[in-house]
């Protein structure tokens, strides 16, 4: 069991699943289209030939059933692991998300354990139908009581899924739709768990930091990588949770470089790249030798396909950002 | 399902009049702003009462909307207690032992009918007898979440009793222009679940219905909803003004067929209850509450208990949010 | 109702038929990459056409769930015209002209069913006469938006036609998974309104039913729920794969019951239909189609139509966003 | 008509509703108790008497089909003007307004014109129930499409209502719990407008700007008051709107001041307090001589009545980051 073995996120996600279903009897995967189909991408491939009708269930379609009864479940003392079938259909469920799964603890002053994971892809570049793209993790993130993952990498996506199913917190686990299959790496084989709430230095650098998560790590390290070429240090910190955030590891890399650039997907004003720059401003100011750079999507919903190139961020953009921070002198 | 017994209809009894003479108590105490927003229960006594006792309270669970904890004595002790400590706005009023199987109030309006049916599927995972009652108004049938639950649980079949308790009001919106429903256990059909309407102010009768349906749902047999036809007798809150609103005339009609004295009439021509019975019950009730108010307005808090139960463990930020707190916030919080 | 005419009824076997080959080729499209992600109309033709021609396109709505433009011929040119622009990836694919009583595709299920009774219910606020239509699957039933929605239609009357397709699949998720519901029509009563279930594979039942509901709708009667019965004959899209889940058996069954052949045989031995003329009606589709899709690759976008029709005026972030756009964006966006 | 009157918030926000009615015959109230009772604050008291139950409407309990029934009445060319009852339950209706009214005009090209305003009471500091002080502004701001106004004055609740009704996209106007019989003020009689997307600088000041919107305007500027006494010259910039967002305003009075501190009353991460932190960044980095501080609630559900003292910025919260900003030397 301490070998690693070279999986796409995807089936990282899966193996990740497996192994918690095995390892502990409570957890229970529900969803839409979860069981017998394995999932419309396969990440609950196999869960329902392994572990039964009654761990692994086909839901009717009601987003808010799905998460509301996984409430319940998890008041029953059971380890419900949701899944959305795209993030942009949990604003059906985020009475259940925001007002319940969220503060079922609070609520009940510790009495009831919501250890419930909820699952989703997002995000874009995969010219989806409207509302399965959308990134909304700077709304999540203001919603208190969850826990919101956000993993970069195959062997990420195994131990945060992993860490997030046995935190007795309530996660929002996000899953790129890019990485899916785009995104694959060496994953350690059997139990591998990451803690929640440490950010991962993905490039070394010391110029500049850029400050990424989910599949927005990926194009800032190729970004990091093409300008080293240049003989730029670019640093890219992968945060990987964005709550709790790593803040003394934003400071670290920020008090370092003294610039820094925030890439995230969703549309700006809000979005979670704004709380990164208050938070650069809380920790560090006195670091900063120029003005912190958001490269975000723009104030409009997410696109349909033939506009998608315009609206997602790319290296292009990051590379711009990166350059435009450094100018300052 | 056998009728209640007299005797357990004379226990249901105690509660209801605990009840009302309690939620009156309350209502003046809200007015000598002694406490927040209060709920009142008068004329659901006996639906909520009567069904309580039809579940036992050491298998099934009970998750409520708001008005339901004053006569849920049958549930232990400590609901009333909880109850009074919620309503002076403390947050330990929503934490109840582990050993009484009952919710904490609901505000979001239905959010817990889903909460029932995964509850209840937990609970057969798991190897255990119980069912859960889901209790809801007829305003917060409504909403989707009644819909999706149901439905869920007709596929699967859980233990649940949905308790739809229609007392013909949603605040100031009447059931007419709630919905054209003829009856709100029309909506079982569509479910493939029994529906069943029953009157409300009829203890006996909720008692059987509850009863029936539970034990369908410990044999395997599945959900049932059970309507109960009711009359919200006093205001929606006490921050509420229901002449605005409500045709006096039918509330005298409903104020008519109080279900307290429905029962008291019944169990006084049994020759079990009498002025002096009911005297005694009044008497010992308001004493409770009194002793429970007194010591709820004793308990204070300290402002970072508002920090405590989000996660397990504080995230950083949360920490120093805690330190500031304890630095800067005002002394610890009262009762209102 | 009076059932269809022939003539009537071999009106709608050629949108029938024309979609039914459109469907398929559309489908060799997407393997190529010239289109996205599509989901077949097979098996539902029946439903989709004769529903839309028991609407007056002149003064009825038509409100889409996502399969259905390929068989709404009745409601103008301009729908096929944009559904194939929608697969190619344009903007503008979702908008029809103001003539076009058809609302773009919704991907978000069921969120169409409630604007549904605002758009009736305010098109009778205008005194306008017309019905709204709208349909949504089997699968989107469960939503608690449809709850909602027919619930509110009961009580405001609402000149409404929910028209649920039954097509036993929610992607890989059967109807016994969905429901324990004997029929969907079964949820009409728990809203005070009509509800029936036609198979949706007998053009001439959909179209009685659609119409009675209509005619009730327009005068003043309410909303009425149509549930058909059809089978999905295809893949959910092509992004699925159903033999990971549908019993071939059952396929077989449901192909034994084509609409599209059932509806060409009963025309035949009217002697309204042959080989030639569905041949003919094939070719004209598919060179309407091959000239559609031509025409939509050869439209193109300007990267910063992104900013587009969000607000009337850009803001001012809008507005940098816009310049940036310019500036850096990737040239404009093409076909797949 | 052309004098003023005295009014609290609630009364200038019936005011508006009464105008907006008589001047457009296609506005339509609706919600829950929105006619018969009048609202359960009054905000809405009269109308179903004046325009009758066609115009003014009592809904179903089902916020989800309040909002999307609103997108069919705008699709029909009607002005819905729908009431959430509490801002936390728009979470049931979050689908229909993320993705709904947020997207129509952008979904269907400019063809439907979602000229909806979905108004709700909000915020804290009246011993509400659960879910019913909730601030929800980052969230919301996020959602693109949407408008997003929250007036201070009884004035501006007037003049931004009228102009959110009249605004041809849709808006989600936010009235503070606390304002509506704790704000009052001379509010213009008749047709008032007040253009949406002009901050308002509620106090002028030199040496720090506390920014800030709704009743959190009103603490600033008692703090502002209070610290004039000691010499301190406070200014208060007033929001307004938050989307669009006032770029030149807040670039304008920050560069002034070079100090600043922004204040909300939502949960800090994720909040709308850390966009603006951002948006300083992004306009007048250089003129900063200290971090920006953000006042905000606490990363957990807003809570019960006995802790609500400890959770609500108060004064003492907003003077103390006055201080400690101005303090940087
Ligand atoms: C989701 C939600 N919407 C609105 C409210 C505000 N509200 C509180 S009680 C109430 C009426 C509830 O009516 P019903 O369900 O019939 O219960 P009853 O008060 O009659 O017992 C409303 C609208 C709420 N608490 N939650
Ligand atoms: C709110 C929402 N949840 C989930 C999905 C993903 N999804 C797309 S189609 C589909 C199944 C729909 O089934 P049904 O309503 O029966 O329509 P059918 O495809 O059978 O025509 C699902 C789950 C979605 N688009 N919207
Ligand atoms: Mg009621
Ligand atoms: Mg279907």
């Amino acid at each position: 069991m301490t070998g690693t073995s070279e999986l796409t996120m995807l089936q990282a996600v899966n193996e990740a699943l497996h192994v918690e279903m095995a390892r502990d009897e409570r957890v229970v995967v529900l969803g839409e289209d979860v069981a017998r189909n394995g999932g419309v991408f396969r990440a609950t491939e196999g869960l329902f030939e392994k572990f039964g009708e009654d761990r692994v269930v086909d839901m009717p379609l009601a987003e808010g059933a799905i998460v509301g009864s996984a409430v319940g479940l998890a008041m029953a003392g059971l380890v419900p692991v949701a899944e959305i079938q795209f993030l942009g259909f949990s604003y059906q469920a985020m009475h259940q998300i925001a007002g319940q799964v969220a503060r079922l603890r609070y609520r009940s002053r510790g009495r009831f354990e919501p250890a419930i994971t909820i699952r989703s892809p997002f995000g874009g570049g995969v010219r989806t139908p409207e509302l399965h793209s959308d990134s909304m993790e700077g709304q999540l993130a203001n919603m208190a009581g969850l826990k919101l993952v956000a993993p970069a990498t195959a062997a990420d996506a195994k131990g945060l899924l992993a860490a997030s199913i046995r935190d007795p917190d309530p996660v929002v686990f996000l899953e790129p739709l890019r990485g899916y299959r785009g995104i694959r790496g060496e994953v350690p084989d059997g139990d591998h768990v990451v803690p929640l709430g440490e950010a991962r230095l993905a490039r070394e650098g010391d110029d500049v930091v850029v400050i990424a998560w989910s599949y927005q790590v990926e194009l800032a390290c190729r970004v990091a990588d093409a300008l080293a070429d240049d003989g730029l240090s670019v640093a890219v910190l992968d945060l990987r949770s964005l709550v709790p955030l790593d803040l003394a590891a934003i400071a670290g890399v920020v008090d370092r470089c003294g610039r820094a650039v925030v890439v995230e997907e969703a549309v700006q004003t809000g979005g979670f790249a704004g709380e990164v720059v208050a938070t650069i401003v809380e920790e560090c100011f006195w670091s900063l030798e120029a003005p912190v750079v958001r490269v975000s999507g723009y104030d409009v919903p997410y696109p349909v396909g033939q506009l998608e190139d315009a609206y997602v961020p790319d290296e292009a953009r990051i590379a711009a950002a990166v350059r435009r921070v450094l100018e300052v002198a | 399902m056998a009728r209640p017994t007299d005797d357990r209809l004379r226990t249901i009894l105690v509660d209801m009049v605990a009840a009302r003479t309690q939620a009156g108590r309350l209502w003046n105490l809200q007015r000598q702003g002694r406490i927040g927003t209060l709920a009142p229960i008068d004329g659901h006594e006996a639906t909520f009462a009567a069904a309580a006792h039809a579940l036992d309270p050491t298998e099934d669970w009970f998750l409520p909307q708001y008005r339901e904890p004053l006569a849920l004595q049958h549930f232990g002790p400590e609901v009333l207690e909880q109850y009074v400590l919620y309503n002076v706005g403390h947050p330990d009023g929503s934490r109840l032992p582990e050993s009484v199987r009952v919710a904490p109030l609901q505000i979001s309006l239905a959010t817990q009918v889903p909460h029932a049916v995964g509850l209840a599927w937990g609970m057969r995972l798991r190897d255990e007898p119980g069912v859960v009652l889901v209790s809801f108004g007829d305003g917060s049938s409504s909403e989707g979440d009644v819909h999706e639950a149901m439905n869920l649980a007709g596929v699967l079949r859980a233990p649940v009793v949905f308790l739809c308790v229609n007392n013909q009001w949603a605040i100031s919106t009447p059931l007419s222009l709630q919905t054209a429903a003829a009856s709100l256990a029309d909506r079982a059909v569509g479910y493939g679940i029994p529906g069943v309407t029953v009157d409300g102010n009829d203890a006996a009768a909720v008692f059987d219905a509850v009863d029936e349906a539970r034990a369908r749902a410990r044999s395997g047999g599945g959900p049932t909803l059970v309507e109960t036809t009711v009359y919200r007798l006093a205001a929606h809150t006490t921050a509420d003004d229901p002449t605005r609103y409500v045709p006096p005339e039918d509330l005298e009609a409903a104020r008519r067929d109080d279900p307290v004295e429905r029962l008291a009439a019944h169990l006084q021509a049994a020759g079990l209850w009498n002025d002096e019975a009911r005297a005694t019950v009044e008497a010992e009730a308001l004493d409770l509450l009194d002793r429970l108010v007194d010591r709820a307005e004793a308990r204070t808090t300290t402002p970072d208990e508002v920090m405590d139960h989000c996660f397990v463990v504080d995230t950083q930020r949360m920490a120093r949010q805690r330190q500031e707190l304890l630095e800067t916030a005002p002394a610890g919080g009262g009762p209102p």
